[in-house]
């Protein structure tokens, strides 16, 4: 029942050290910064202090509540992330594998399209542009 | 009644700081964007296209219409593009 | 792309060192022996030595190749399993967060009804039960 | 023609052993079971329900009109619950 954000990078295993004692099953995600142009050198993560952490925090307890999790997990990066790099992980934690694949799931469309983060592409030649989010991030969030 | 009024990702890039202490009467966040979109061409730009622009008042997310009665900190951003 | 059938137990850190390259999204399950009666002490899973691993990689990549996956690994443990041990997990790589997501949820479905392993309840008191095939496990995989 | 068939869990308990070797001249996995049935009450009692027992032939689950012509190894057990 934890959600941190921070610049340092996390360990997954650090994280999943006595995590979710009693479920039958975990499931994490874990985004990594990914070049499609094969132009980019790094993402640069904004976020909204304050806001961002009670966000989280607010939106792992209601997941908790809706799929019955035993426990879960939020840690999301902010800052300079090189390609290659991990942005964020979920974890979650339940009695049975449905729950725990669907908490993940619509946790992770939630991050998507409504918690305080704004990408920007670094590229090598020094340009930056701000990722714009996608109307099927949007729409990801109506399937629940 | 006095708002801090924060900015984020291009927002704040355009309008050129990333928060402003604003006196305001505005009764509702469309009436303060109003407000601010008349200060000067910075400001104009940024909120130009309202349909690109997200907004949280006291760090909850809110639309438009939502009243500012008793509001310390609003925010505008673009879409969120987190995770 | 491996899959494995072993007794000892595995790291899910180490499974995912090198795991993925150029991938977006991570996705893993990981299940745990779950006591649910209070009167079990561990399982026994028992498997089809020869068919086992060669099912499991044959899977894994119709798998890959339906969703798209840039990596993907299985990992399914035999023999006795006390009660908060690691079962098996699945991980999955993909460019996108929805083919990691959906290639793990679709392995897991396949997992539960169509690989050649069977479990066994072993009771604190010694007793022994096999575990019946649930009707939603093989309703699940309809779902495909 | 000659088989290894191998039982899994509670057919291999019900049975006694996890393996044998027989000769057989049936053309379907069902006619193999109905002469392994014919065996002994040992046998009989694992194939009394069909419905509870699932079969691979030479590693590959298959039902039980799948042809025997060639098969080296077939395998029954009950369905399957891994995961």
């Amino acid at each position: 029942m934890v959600a941190r954000v921070q610049a340092a990078p996390f360990d997954l295993a650090a994280e999943l050290a006595g995590f979710g004692a009693g479920a039958g099953a975990q499931v994490t995600f874990t985004g990594i910064v990914r070049d499609d142009s094969g132009r980019m050198a790094a993402l640069e993560i904004e976020h909204y202090p304050g806001m961002t952490e009670a966000a989280l925090t607010a939106h792992g307890l209601e997941a908790a509540r809706r799929f019955g999790l035993i426990d879960w997990r939020i840690v999301h990066r902010h800052g300079r992330l090189e390609v290659g790099a991990q942005i964020m992980m979920v974890a979650t934690a339940a009695r049975h594998r449905r729950a725990a694949f669907e908490a993940a799931d619509y946790l992770m469309d939630w991050l998507k399209s409504r918690a305080p983060f704004w990408k920007r592409e670094i590229g090598h030649d020094g340009s930056a542009h701000w990722v714009e989010a996608k109307a099927s991030d949007e729409a990801a969030l109506d399937r629940w | 009644m006095t708002v801090d009024v924060l900015y984020f990702a291009w927002l704040r890039e355009r309008i050129g700081q990333p928060s402003e202490r604003v006196e305001t009467e505005a009764a509702t966040v469309r009436e303060l964007v109003a407000e601010l979109a008349a200060r000067d061409a910075w400001h104009a730009a940024a909120f130009a296209d309202m349909t690109a622009v997200r907004c949280a008042v006291d760090q909850e997310l809110a639309d438009l219409d939502a009243p500012l009665a008793g509001a310390r900190e609003v925010a505008f951003f673009p879409p969120m593009t987190g995770g």
